[in-house]
């Protein structure tokens, strides 16, 4: 790999070693002097239950219950951290593996399960959470994102210095995503009109089987100086560096200063999709070394060795993830089609002749079969 | 979001000073459609690349900037899908952006976030997010241009569920449409026959005003701008046409009349959804149809409606229904436009054949 | 470039080793077409996301990275607009790149240059630069998929002139068709239906070698490729289906025949060229058509052919073309895909209706 | 203006002072060290030929004789330095307003105008000259170029140390253009596959009647510093310092060192095309203090107060350039239909069977008119 390419730790902002050690950083300490124990334990507990969440959504599939299931295992550090950075006027656009960031947000992670059951293509109303849904296309929510933070600043919601009123957006990508034309034009939009957004791409090595060095040959996190956004490398297994710099990059935002690029630097433990085989391109001892670099055990070893972490918080939260995952396998197995929504209803918000005729046809040629046929 | 009930008091005593009947360009219409919906709604914005102090480039936006300023008449950088989208994010924050594509054949870029996102975005939230979004692509060909600016590329966009496709053929329709577009909570293309904005017409004023305001509102205008049109009646031989070719539609109508033949005109208006119903009437009627358009005929609109008129209007047609419209070829030269575009003679030749069962 | 007569010793060597027959399914018969093109001609280049080490998302292109290398399968950035542009370039340097884009949903950020670079290159050039490039897309639904892994956007593509698009529904057009397009000049669509990547049947190797190889070469390719195959004859009515849905049409047929029923089945293979010729023969035979496709019914290429089998085939007609096809929905949610997607009672329902005349 | 935007003339490369005086360069005089004075005044003649060919070529538009023309006035200087950089084995691929490279590429000019009178969309053999169609949709022709660039690499012409042998490609594009996605994935693909290819920016300030501020913040080189392309910004109305930066990146793209992005920083004196109306947008003030930097006056102070331009080869350049007005005048005013393709040819390589039969029936239908009509 190259030297200063896009897989280096060259200038990776960190707070915490993989050891779980806490190192000072003169820039990005200040934005953590705010955590109480308490909020580092919700950290471990957040990245505890997304991760318990989410292996049980991958055994749901192995079931078949699910068509597919896109696992976030690695990535919790750089999903909590910042996740928990953002205000309640903050708006949030994820790709499709931010679970983390989602139950930051306070999405019920069991409804994320419509969209892989085939029930439905969005599983939540964005304006609830301020989340939007999941994008599937790459690169093309970064317009959007970009143009909700262009309206927020047409709302006055920018640089008035009230902590109630001024917002941004934060946009999750992806390594691969930032080759898209979309993520250039988003990034080139963002800045030219000052938007209050912060570009969050959790460069995870991987897009399915191709490593970065295949999308740059540079940091990612360089893609901003094309531009004119600053940027900053962050560690992104370290939860702690993850959320000091996303909210430093979102006071910059709100602030009026316009917007900021954040590159975390983690890694995809599972594979891509629970369709793909990262046997075919990536080595055990490769995955053996980022085992090693686990966000959870990092704050878990930071936390236990200050004597944060009692046995009492930790059953609680075990327990609370094996709720979640029982609740999880139950609902899931109860959907039926009933929950599903109608195939031809919110094609257009208002009526269309030929939809109506379509639905209408279908009815009657729904009905024909329950006229002639013997009951089933 | 404004609604069209709490409009600003401005906006209706600005409504009140505008005379209500004018003579107008198709240019001028839409330009004053476009003034109007900016001053009922102060969430309207215009994106698009030159469309502030240079007025687009057809000029359609002129004084615009002038008057509303730099946050609601937005000069964008110079990338399609950047401006797609960027509208799609103001739209889902309350806004709503009509964007100007400077030619049909630079709304390319900007295809994936039409398609993938602009058009489904309604249907894959289940009905949470609404994106009024409109895009207004001065096309079609006839005025001696370069490659890539004398497209037609409704057709294109007419397959993809969840998006409204309307054209105006008139300085009236221009001036509604384009408020009826701006009002309809759905994403509309608003195809501009680019060889007509010169046409001269009457423009009043006075009506989609009353209906946007009216009962319905909104709805109102999406079912008033969703309708075909009938432009002429007749008896022995349907014309069906849009944008650019109801003029011709017309003038061959004329040219029949002529010959004794008596021909009804529809102008469709709208190509999503398609106001097949209106041609299949007139086609029980005359047992004949002849479609043209300027798109390259084959996958155009005109088999979509050719296809439906068959299915719902088989037992009365004398003749297959047939379509004059371009060929299989890039958009040619300016030299061979002539020869490339649907003609008086090419349309009193299909007629001919109609006519002969 | 080499051409084909002076295709290297080791081509023929190779070719000479492979087996005359074999049982391959659609993903391997297309895995070995590509395999022996590249073999037969070293300016051929895999390009596209994940096709190397992973072999793509389907596998494809499994083995070809390890045989070929690093310089013939190209792992590409993100970026579908990129991949179809610079192979542009590389075509026009000589070379002859195959496309993979990993699913139909994600070719629309290429749409651009697909439509106004790809499509037109040939003709703006006057016939100077010829851009052999492919691009297989994996197109369809019918596996559970998640939202843009199954549309059809064949027709998106069909209206614009200087593509070809062709589709296989079998494992020996799969093998000899891939080939057929690597072979011609002309940019070409090679649309796989994913679900029928796992049919088996029996590949004759020799068949497209020996043409390639023969009289006309390349352009005995390109004419083959471009014309439809009657799957099963019959004299009451014609199903006119293709890539996926030419599995359901013959199904159909057999249910007809069951009810006494005698049905045609044509497997179109070619969109553009679309072989109305074909069509129009059976379609004067039967008196009766029923066009089956996945894509949305409204502006479908069942639209195209239903026009044309009207207008050439009118006073043949016991009864209208009809049409079973998708919904004006966006490609719903799996658990929908059953009533979306057209089915062996919907065909029939079709039967039954054109058979009623 | 923004300070360090893209209107700045911060860090522009400059040989000659508007002025016309020579001033050194440390990195770039050695790329000068191979012009004689010959060669300058063929650089200055050859500015002055595009110039007058464009000014002949306006007035026929004004006439009515072509649809549209697009002017190159100004750009004379960035054009003819950058294009005389090239070897025989390198390969251009212009935007639409280049008709300056053009004719060092030995384009004969008043072919260009087969495209502007409608006659057809491209007037040459691309082969015949390794200069590219002119392409209207903006920064598409990047991806080509890039994707040429790669096919050269291929095919072993790069780094081979051999000067016969190695090329590489120059894609030119306005500023406007490096806001559209596909310059940003040019960019992208040519960095990852250390594609032979200089990206030459023509910054004419202007996109239409937007700025260039409404396309960055930053200076238009910066662009490269996105993917890791090193860049220079260059005085584009110095025609010296256009061709040594240029000379000097095709060196770096042709030795394997990978790409170049130049911005060179240049004034559109015209209207963007004969359609335009710049009164609209900018000021008569502006369009003065860029009549003093003309590229040409430039040059030609500097071969003058050098006693390098003689009245006898200037008198000499006026004919060729009047010879050039003249059967540019002659040649366009002759064009008849005979002189276009047919409308049905070339829209494949091989036949198909639509446009076969529509070229059939457009046929019969003409003659259809030829047998009933009166002649005419
Ligand atoms: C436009 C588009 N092209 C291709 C795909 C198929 N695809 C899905 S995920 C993926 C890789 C994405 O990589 P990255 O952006 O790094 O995100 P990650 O999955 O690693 O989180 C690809 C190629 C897609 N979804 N969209
Ligand atoms: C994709 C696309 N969008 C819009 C246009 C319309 N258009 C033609 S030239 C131009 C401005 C180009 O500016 P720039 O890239 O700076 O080049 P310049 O004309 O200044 O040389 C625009 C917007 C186009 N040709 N292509
Ligand atoms: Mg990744
Ligand atoms: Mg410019």
């Amino acid at each position: 790999m190259t030297a200063g390419g896009p897989l280096s730790t060259e200038g990776l902002v960190q707070l915490l070693t993989p050891a779980g050690e806490r190192i000072g950083h003169e820039q990005f300490d200040p934005h953590t002097a705010h955590l109480t124990p308490d909020d580092l334990r919700a950290f471990w507990r957040d990245m505890t239950l997304t991760r318990a969440f989410d292996m049980e959504a991958t055994s749901l599939q192995r079931q078949g219950e699910l068509g597919l299931w896109v696992q976030s295992w690695g990535q919790e550090g750089a999903q909590i951290g910042s996740g928990h950075a953002l205000n309640g006027q903050d708006w949030v656009f994820p790709s499709y593996r931010e679970h983390g960031v989602a139950l930051t947000r306070e999405v019920d992670l069991v409804e994320v399960l419509r969209i892989f059951r085939g029930l439905q293509h969005g599983a939540w109303d964005p304006a609830d959470h301020r989340f939007h849904l999941y994008t599937l296309v790459i690169g093309s929510h970064a317009l959007h994102a970009t143009g909700y933070a262009m309206g927020m600043a047409k709302d006055g919601m920018v640089a008035t210095g009230d902590p109630e009123r001024d917002g941004a957006v934060v946009a999750y990508f992806g390594d691969g995503a930032t080759s898209q034309g979309d993520v250039a034009e988003a990034l080139t939009f963002a800045s030219v009109y000052d938007a209050p957004i912060v570009f969050f791409v959790q460069n995870n090595q991987y897009a399915i089987s191709e490593q970065a060095t295949r999308q740059s040959r540079v940091p990612i996190a360089d893609r901003g100086k094309g531009v004119g956004i600053p940027s900053v490398r962050v560690d992104g297994n370290d939860v702690l560096a993850s959320h000091a710099v996303t909210r430093w990059a979102l006071e910059h935002a709100r602030s009026g200063a316009g917007p900021v690029l954040i590159e975390a630097f983690t890694y995809r433990r599972g594979a891509h999709t629970t369709s793909d085989d990262p046997t075919r391109y990536r080595s055990k001892a490769e995955e053996q070394l980022w085992a090693e670099r686990d966000p959870i055990a990092r704050l878990e070893a930071y936390l236990t060795a200050a004597g944060e972490l009692s046995d009492d918080y930790r059953t609680g939260v075990d327990a609370e993830a094996k709720a979640l995952c029982e609740r999880t396998r139950a609902t899931v197995r109860g959907w039926t089609r009933a929950d599903t929504r109608g195939m031809f209803d919110h094609v257009y918000a208002e009526p269309h002749a030929l939809v109506d005729a379509e639905r209408s046809w279908f009815e009657r040629y729904e009905r024909s079969f329950a006229d002639t046929e013997v009951p089933r | 979001m404004t609604t069209l009930d709490e409009r600003p008091a401005t906006a209706s005593a600005a409504a009140e000073q505008r005379p209500a009947r004018t003579t107008l360009t198709m240019a001028g219409a839409i330009n004053a459609g476009l003034r109007a919906a900016m001053e009922r709604d102060d969430k309207v914005l215009l994106m698009g690349e030159d469309i502030g102090a240079l007025g687009g480039v057809f000029r359609v936006t002129d004084g615009l900037h002038k008057d509303f300023g730099d946050d609601r008449v937005m000069d964008t950088p110079l990338a399609e899908s950047g401006i797609v989208g960027t509208a799609i994010g103001m739209a889902m924050r309350g806004y709503r952006p009509v964007i100007e594509i400077q030619f049909d054949g630079f709304i390319f870029p900007a295809y994936d976030q039409i398609t993938t996102q602009l058009a489904k975005m309604h249907y894959r939230s289940g009905g949470a997010i609404q994106l009024p979004v409109v895009i207004r692509v001065p096309y079609a060909g006839g005025i001696g241009a370069i490659e890539h600016h004398s497209e037609s590329p409704e057709a294109l966009f007419a397959h993809t569920p969840g998006l409204r496709i309307i054209t105006p053929a008139t300085p009236q329709d221009g001036f509604d449409m384009i408020q009826q577009a701006i009002a309809s909570p759905d994403p509309v293309l608003f195809f501009e026959p680019k060889a007509r904005y010169w046409d001269k017409g009457e423009v009043d004023h006075g009506r989609v005003e009353a209906q946007l305001g009216g009962i319905g509102g909104a709805s109102a205008g999406t079912a008033e701008m969703s309708r075909a049109r009938v432009a002429r009646e007749g008896s022995d031989v349907t014309l069906v046409a849009y944008g650019p070719t109801v003029r011709l539609a017309l003038q061959s109508a004329e040219a029949a009349s002529q010959a004794g033949i008596d021909a009804e005109v529809i102008d469709l208006r709208s190509i999503s959804p398609l106001d097949s119903d209106t041609v299949v009437k007139s086609a029980r009627k005359t047992g004949r149809v002849v479609v043209i358009h300027e798109a390259p005929t084959s996958f155009g609109a005109g088999a979509e409606l050719s296809s439906r008129v068959h299915e719902q209007a088989f037992f009365h047609l004398h003749a297959p229904v047939l379509r004059v419209g371009g060929f299989h070829t890039p958009y040619p030269g300016a030299v061979h436009e002539h020869d490339y575009l649907p003609s008086l003679d090419r349309v009193m030749d299909a007629v001919d054949r109609v006519m002969a069962h």
